[in-house]
């Protein structure tokens, strides 16, 4: 799987799927997950797209209305907001850690391919030269020239050819997908950020199926399974180990889970890339 | 001229002790009547003080005593030898006194001690007696009638206090919360196991008195002190003046005036907040009308303070999700959640604040906080 | 829906396209939402539960990938004008009309969140430089921070879907504050037409999203108002016009004038009797009033013979000037005194016997008093018991606020009552605007759409203020802004947790005193 | 004790004072007085009221509190319990460590006048006990088809 994060439709057209122009993105094999900035929130338009995401075991929130039954807020309809996790998530999945990395990528290969096409060229020119000079006996000497070329040739960085691109494409500057991409990359400097995707991250690993879980008090109801089949579990709360909490929250959210019959997760990402998780549960103590 | 329950019932002077030792905490001694008005709360007990030494009482030759094992039995003999030894008792006198103690008592002279008490009969069928007044041991526990002559008094002097005041309500039927009858009656009926003991039941002296205290917040003992002036606070066996008590307590809890602005409001009000409940529910206060025997907290109360410009400089960050949690529990208990805030004026110097007449200069803001159900499709979301 | 990007031929785009064949079948397709089954607890690997989870999956794909299908003849035609970020119909409204939308030019147009939703319900067609426009194309096109952001759209879709009217807040239409120091009922005839009133005069710094709509709403509401009827918008015009003529000051000087001289003489009045001690005026008088010459009279006492049967006139020294009385006959007063004994139940007799039990009379002590000085002696000897009040609490400079040697009268709760309370509004005005909180809608209920006019919406049902559930939670002073903006209508704060609203109001409470039987 | 009279008598002495176990945890040396009265109160509630076994104090010096240890009765699991003033923040961390101890731990919040609350927690993931009855949700779905009729 391959993200991309597009601001626009046409950008979006040109950059997803499995049609490729380049030779140097041939590798791309497995389809992108489109995804479109609005008002810099991460849309999924596409079905393929939306069961590309599910395949991953994230399940995002529909936002629009049904178009079988628009007036209703029981079922909704596409497009299908992301989590910052799960955009995160499905960004790790795709390998491709940034944007301006895969452009650094692209244009390594770019410059190696136009070293060897650079080799050639300067063979055949010289080649072409002895041969126009039509010195039989040099065969010896042709051979070594040829030779030392293959040792000593060197293509200067500088002499690589770039595209000035007309047309936006490719891997260009796109404002608001790098804005966004500053702004939820799972490497955000806000420590509450960081511990929502490590414990994402993790439950996500161990098969469970996360969605948000503001109106319980946490961040996320964490389900067993497939939320369409299962209920939640879990309501999981991110905090870092030494964040201090307030003790009167921390009963609120337990007695809340309780009531919903649901356990209370503490989770922390801990120092050794391991989360710490802590269940809450009612006492039957009263 | 109406007068209204709890007001009347405010008005006994009681002293309390607080111990240093016991920082933080007033404990009122059992021996004084409790403040009528929901004040306090047993520290044994869910409301007021009612804990028994055992749960299990019996009726022995004609009088209810409470039933304790041989094991629990000897467990009370020994934290009074240990209080002996840490009072500087030797070895010897501890054990000659715990001897003494233990000795089985016969019923005649239960009985005859019950009749001199000279309550027991008055006060209930049960053969309850009066509240033992002082817990734990001491020298003077050698004495057969313990307390006795500080219970009478406590009692008179309730009573001359309504003779002479005229306009006092004291009905008794209509309050639900009479006076505390904690129990502890001198004498217990030891029952060691059958197959150890040989099921031999004892009556003997009660060794270790857990009369239980009730136990006030730093809120209820000021407004005890501050507003009805009926409760003395000790320190040190000294009685602390009310500007001594105002500063002392913000030096245990720097939100006090916060804490204590809000609580008096509501008093004032006529109504009876309970900080313990708060705990239950993530919220600094529940709010009873009346009492929590007539209805049940209608409110949740979470206390802010804000500025002259109503920033709120928060005594509890509060973020969505925790507001989420606090709405939902409390709609669960039909309850309903207020924010109520303490509003500073920005001309209010710090020497006044040293002292509880600040608390003219400050106003209070009440806010309820509800969720808006956009329709009834709506409880479809927590199908979760 | 998705890729109708004409100008690109090639096919592929089309993968989401339906065929013609596809869209004439689509013509009569359910309606039917289908039901979901029970959850399940337990994921237990088993096939049956495999299989219901792929059933339940495919059902979801399927309902998900059902691309909009209308006929022509029901769909609108409008124009995205992104100049002006609004639509521009290019054919008549259809229903929707009495709810959204409104005139400018002679044309009817559509802000951009009606344009998506109506898009949305599959009820309007939008191009763009003549192609049409998917529902994506919407999405980025009309949703930005310059009109509606995407959480503002979500909470509008939601109430929408709902039934519920919702217009754009418009600040500027507010009443003053001078108005609302008047305390004026909104709901007076002009209310109707808050949004109409025009503010030109003040160029008041509105920061309303959308200035270029704020324009066309103006212009619309001016033609709407000439639709509506002629005469009454002059009549309108002319007593607004009066008004302004009324008050030339500007509302916040008329109200800091009205709050510091006009109001404060008898607030302080009222202040003066409860806050301080009411024997302050009394004390004074004191000093001419000799108790021991007046006596009780007992008008309504059953033993007659003890009182004469008129009283003897009051000391003229007592009296203020010209004023003269003379004896006073009781006589006709004790005609119409009712003597009788009131028959009551043995419920009220024991009520009334209980209440009766403290009653100041019944005191032997009190009886014994003759006259008020007598009274007053006895209050000054009970007062002497006081002495032996604890000397920490009351030989100090702050002393208990209550007595408990004292009786504990109706005042006892006034009396500790020393914290004044506050409401929203006050002290709201001097506020300053603040960027982070902003009214955003007005919400009608679903069941006032019958009668509703756009022209004269009348008093919303609520205001919405949308907010993520990253946002921090207001604090009194956003509380105390967004309530000041909104006057006497309740402000909703929509919160948005991705997919989840929740709303929420912070409203205005005032304990009341629990006065006891 | 005084009446009206505002007779100052000296209060009598506090039994708490010359309970074994509140000297007990007086010789812990934790500076929190607030934390090691919420400990004593937690021990009188589960030996006086609940009638727990084995109930003794321990200290924690990492995080200066008064721990408790108990069973619910003979036999039964050995619980660590952590009380801690109502109005006190925590960190995971801090629960971490109890938790390291190897027993369950319930957490008590102690209320200013007294109040109890006791919160089970457990390390790692306990899945809730089922719903009992699916009647919830035949409701539920009841009163979506309802809906879908209208």
């Amino acid at each position: 799987i391959k993200v991309r994060f597009d601001c626009s439709v046409s950008f979006s057209l040109k950059t997803n799927k499995d049609e490729r122009r380049l030779g140097s993105e041939e590798e791309y094999a497995a389809p992108a997950v489109g995804v479109s900035l609005c008002d810099s929130a991460p849309l999924v338009w596409r079905m393929q797209d939306l069961r590309a995401v599910r395949a991953q075991g994230l399940v995002g929130a529909l936002l629009g209305s049904l178009p079988r039954t628009p007036r209703q807020n029981g079922r909704l309809g596409r497009p299908l907001l992301l989590l910052p996790e799960e955009e995160g998530l499905l960004r790790e999945i795709g390998g491709g850690a940034e944007l301006r990395q895969k452009h650094e990528e692209e244009e390594k290969r770019s410059f190696e391919e136009q070293s060897v096409l650079a080799l050639e060229d300067r063979k055949l020119a010289l080649l072409r030269a002895m041969t126009e000079s039509g010195a039989t006996s040099a065969d010896e000497a042709l051979r070594r020239r040829l030779q030392a070329l293959d040792q000593n040739f060197t293509f200067p960085q500088s002499a690589m050819a770039v595209q000035l691109s007309t047309a936006r494409a490719g891997l260009s500057y796109c404002p608001e997908a790098r804005a966004f991409l500053q702004a939820y990359g799972p490497t955000g400097a806000e420590p509450r950020c960081d511990a929502r995707y490590q414990v994402f991250r993790d439950l996500r690993g161990r098969g469970f199926y996360l969605t948000s879980a503001g109106k319980f008090g946490g961040d996320f109801l964490v389900y067993p399974g497939d939320p369409l089949r299962f209920h939640a579990h879990f309501i999981a709360v991110c905090v870092s180990l030494d964040e201090s909490v307030c003790l009167l929250d921390v009963l609120a959210v337990a007695r809340l889970g309780s009531n919903v019959k649901k356990t209370v997760l503490l989770c922390s990402p801990g120092p050794d890339a391991r989360v710490c998780y802590t269940s809450l549960q009612w006492s039957g103590m009263i | 001229m109406g007068t209204r329950r709890p007001a009347a019932c405010w008005s006994h002077l009681h002293t309390t002790t607080w111990t240093e030792t016991l920082m933080g905490r007033l404990i009122f001694t059992p021996a004084s009547p409790t403040p009528k008005g929901y004040f306090g709360k047993g520290v044994l007990s869910r409301s007021r003080p009612e804990h028994n030494i055992s749960n299990q009482w019996e009726q022995h030759e004609g009088v209810f005593l409470p039933v304790v094992s041989q094991a629990r039995y000897e467990e009370l003999l020994k934290w009074v030898g240990s209080a002996l030894s840490a009072q500087g008792w030797d070895e010897e006198a501890v054990h000659q006194t715990l001897l003494r103690l233990s000795q089985p008592i016969q019923m005649e002279d239960v009985r005859n001690q019950m009749g001199g008490e000279g309550e027991a009969e008055e006060n209930g069928e049960r053969g309850k007696e009066e509240p033992e007044q002082e817990g734990g041991v001491s020298p003077q526990m050698k004495r057969s009638r313990r307390g006795s002559e500080v219970e009478p008094e406590a009692k008179r002097s309730c009573s001359s206090e309504q003779d002479s005041d005229s306009s006092l309500d004291c009905d008794p039927d209509s309050d639900p919360d009479p006076a505390p009858l904690v129990p502890g009656p001198g004498f217990l009926l030891v029952v060691s196991d059958s197959e150890t003991g040989g099921g031999v039941r004892e009556v003997r002296r009660t060794p270790f008195f857990l009369s239980e205290y009730l136990q006030l917040s730093l809120e209820e003992a000021f407004f005890l002190v501050y507003s009805l002036g009926c409760l003395s606070v000790y320190q040190h066996q000294e009685p602390l003046s009310i500007v001594q008590l105002w500063r002392t307590f913000r030096s245990l809890r720097p939100d006090f005036i916060s804490s204590y602005a809000v609580y008096h409001h509501f008093r004032s009000k006529g109504w009876v907040p309970k900080g313990g409940g708060g705990a239950k529910y993530g919220v600094d206060l529940m709010l009873y009308r009346k009492g929590p025997p007539f209805y049940h907290a209608s409110y949740s109360v979470v206390i802010e303070r804000a500025d002259d410009a109503f920033k709120a400089s928060p005594l509890r960050p509060f973020s969505w999700r925790s507001l989420a949690a606090l709405s939902r529990i409390t709609a669960n208990v039909s309850k309903e959640l207020m924010l109520c805030y303490i509003i500073y004026p920005a001309d209010l110097s710090e020497a006044e604040l040293d002292s509880p007449v600040c608390l003219r200069k400050l106003k209070v803001q009440e806010v309820i906080v509800s969720r808006w159900v956009s329709s009834r499709e709506r409880a479809e979301q927590d199908d979760i | 829906m998705a890729d109708q990007n004409n100008t690109d031929g090639k096919g592929k785009f089309y993968s989401e396209i339906l065929s013609p064949s596809e869209l004439f079948a689509a013509r009569s397709r359910s309606h039917k939402i289908p039901v979901r089954g029970q959850k399940d607890f337990f994921p237990d690997d088993s096939d049956e539960q495999k299989q219901r989870l792929e059933q339940s999956l495919n059902e979801h794909w399927s309902l998900l990938s059902e691309e909009r299908v209308e006929r022509l003849g029901n769909l609108v035609n409008g124009q995205w004008i992104p100049s002006k970020q609004i639509v521009e119909l290019r054919s008549p409204a259809g229903k929707f009309w009495q709810t959204m939308g409104f005139s400018a030019n002679g044309k009817q147009c559509l802000l951009p969140e009606e344009a998506l939703y109506l898009m949305e319900c599959g009820n309007l067609q939008v191009f763009h430089q003549d192609l049409p426009l998917s529902i994506q194309d919407g999405y980025e096109k009309f949703l930005s921070a310059n009109t509606v952001s995407l959480q503002q759209y979500q909470v509008f879709g939601h109430l929408k879907r709902l039934g519920y009217v919702v217009l754009r807040f418009d600040p500027s239409s507010e009443s003053s504050s001078y108005a609302r120091q008047l305390n004026l009922p909104q709901s007076r005839d002009r209310a109707g037409r808050q949004l109409k009133r025009k503010r030109s005069l003040s160029p008041a710094p509105s920061s309303t999203p959308t200035k270029s709509y704020k324009s066309f709403l103006l212009r619309s509401r001016a033609e709407a108002q000439e639709e509506c009827s002629t005469e009454k918008m002059e009549e309108d015009k002319c007593s607004e016009g009066e008004e302004d003529k009324k008050l030339p000051e500007p509302p916040e000087a008329q109200s800091s004038a009205d709050e510091g001289g006009g109001r404060s003489w008898w607030m302080m009045d009222v202040l003066g009797d409860s806050d301080k001690d009411s024997g302050h005026g009394s004390k004074s008088g004191s000093s001419c009033w000799d108790f021991s010459s007046i006596s009780f009279p007992d008008l309504g006492s059953t033993s007659r013979e003890h009182f004469p049967s008129d009283l003897a006139p009051p000391d003229p020294s007592l009296l203020p000037g010209d004023l003269k009385v003379g004896f006073c006959d009781i006589a006709p007063w004790r005609q119409k005194i009712n003597l009788r004994q009131v028959k009551m139940s043995a419920n009220e007799q024991k009520r009334e016997k209980y209440r009766r039990r403290w009653d100041v009379n019944k005191n032997r002590e009190v009886r014994r008093c003759r006259n008020w000085a007598e009274y007053q002696e006895l209050m000054a000897r009970r007062k002497g018991k006081r002495e032996g009040r604890p000397a920490h609490l009351w030989n100090r400079e702050v002393t208990p606020l209550h007595d408990p040697t004292q009786p504990i009268a109706t005042e006892l709760l006034e009396k500790i009552g020393v914290i004044k309370p506050t409401h929203l509004l006050e002290g709201a005005s001097r506020l300053k605007d603040a960027d982070d909180w902003r009214i955003c809608f007005n919400v009608y209920q679903p069941n006032t759409v019958a009668d509703f006019k756009k022209s004269n919406p009348g008093k919303p049902y609520s205001r919405m203020c949308v907010c993520s559930f990253d946002d921090p939670v207001p604090d009194l002073r956003a509380i105390k802004l967004l309530a000041y903006q909104s006057g006497d209508i309740p402000v909703v704060i929509a919160v948005v947790d991705y997919g989840d609203i929740s709303f929420y109001t912070f409203k205005d409470f005032q304990l009341p005193t629990d006065v006891y039987p | 004790m005084s009446g009206a009279a505002g007779g100052e008598k000296r209060p009598p002495p506090n039994w708490i004072l010359q309970h074994p176990a509140y000297q007990q945890m007086k010789d812990l040396q934790i500076e929190d007085s607030a934390q090691v009265h919420a400990a004593f109160l937690v021990y009188m509630d589960l030996t006086e009221v609940r009638r727990w076994k084995e109930v003794s104090c321990v200290k924690s010096s990492e995080l200066q509190v008064v721990l408790l240890e108990a069973r619910e009765k003979e036999g039964a699991p050995t619980l660590t319990i952590l009380p801690l003033p109502a109005h006190q923040s925590v960190t995971h961390k801090s629960i971490r460590h109890v938790l390291d101890r190897g027993f369950p731990v319930l957490l008590c919040a102690v209320a200013a006048d007294s109040t109890l609350v006791y919160q089970r927690m457990t390390d790692g993931l306990v899945t809730p006990d089922p719903p009992v009855g699916p009647f919830q949700d035949m409701g539920r779905r009841q009163h979506r088809k309802r809906r879908q009729q209208r």
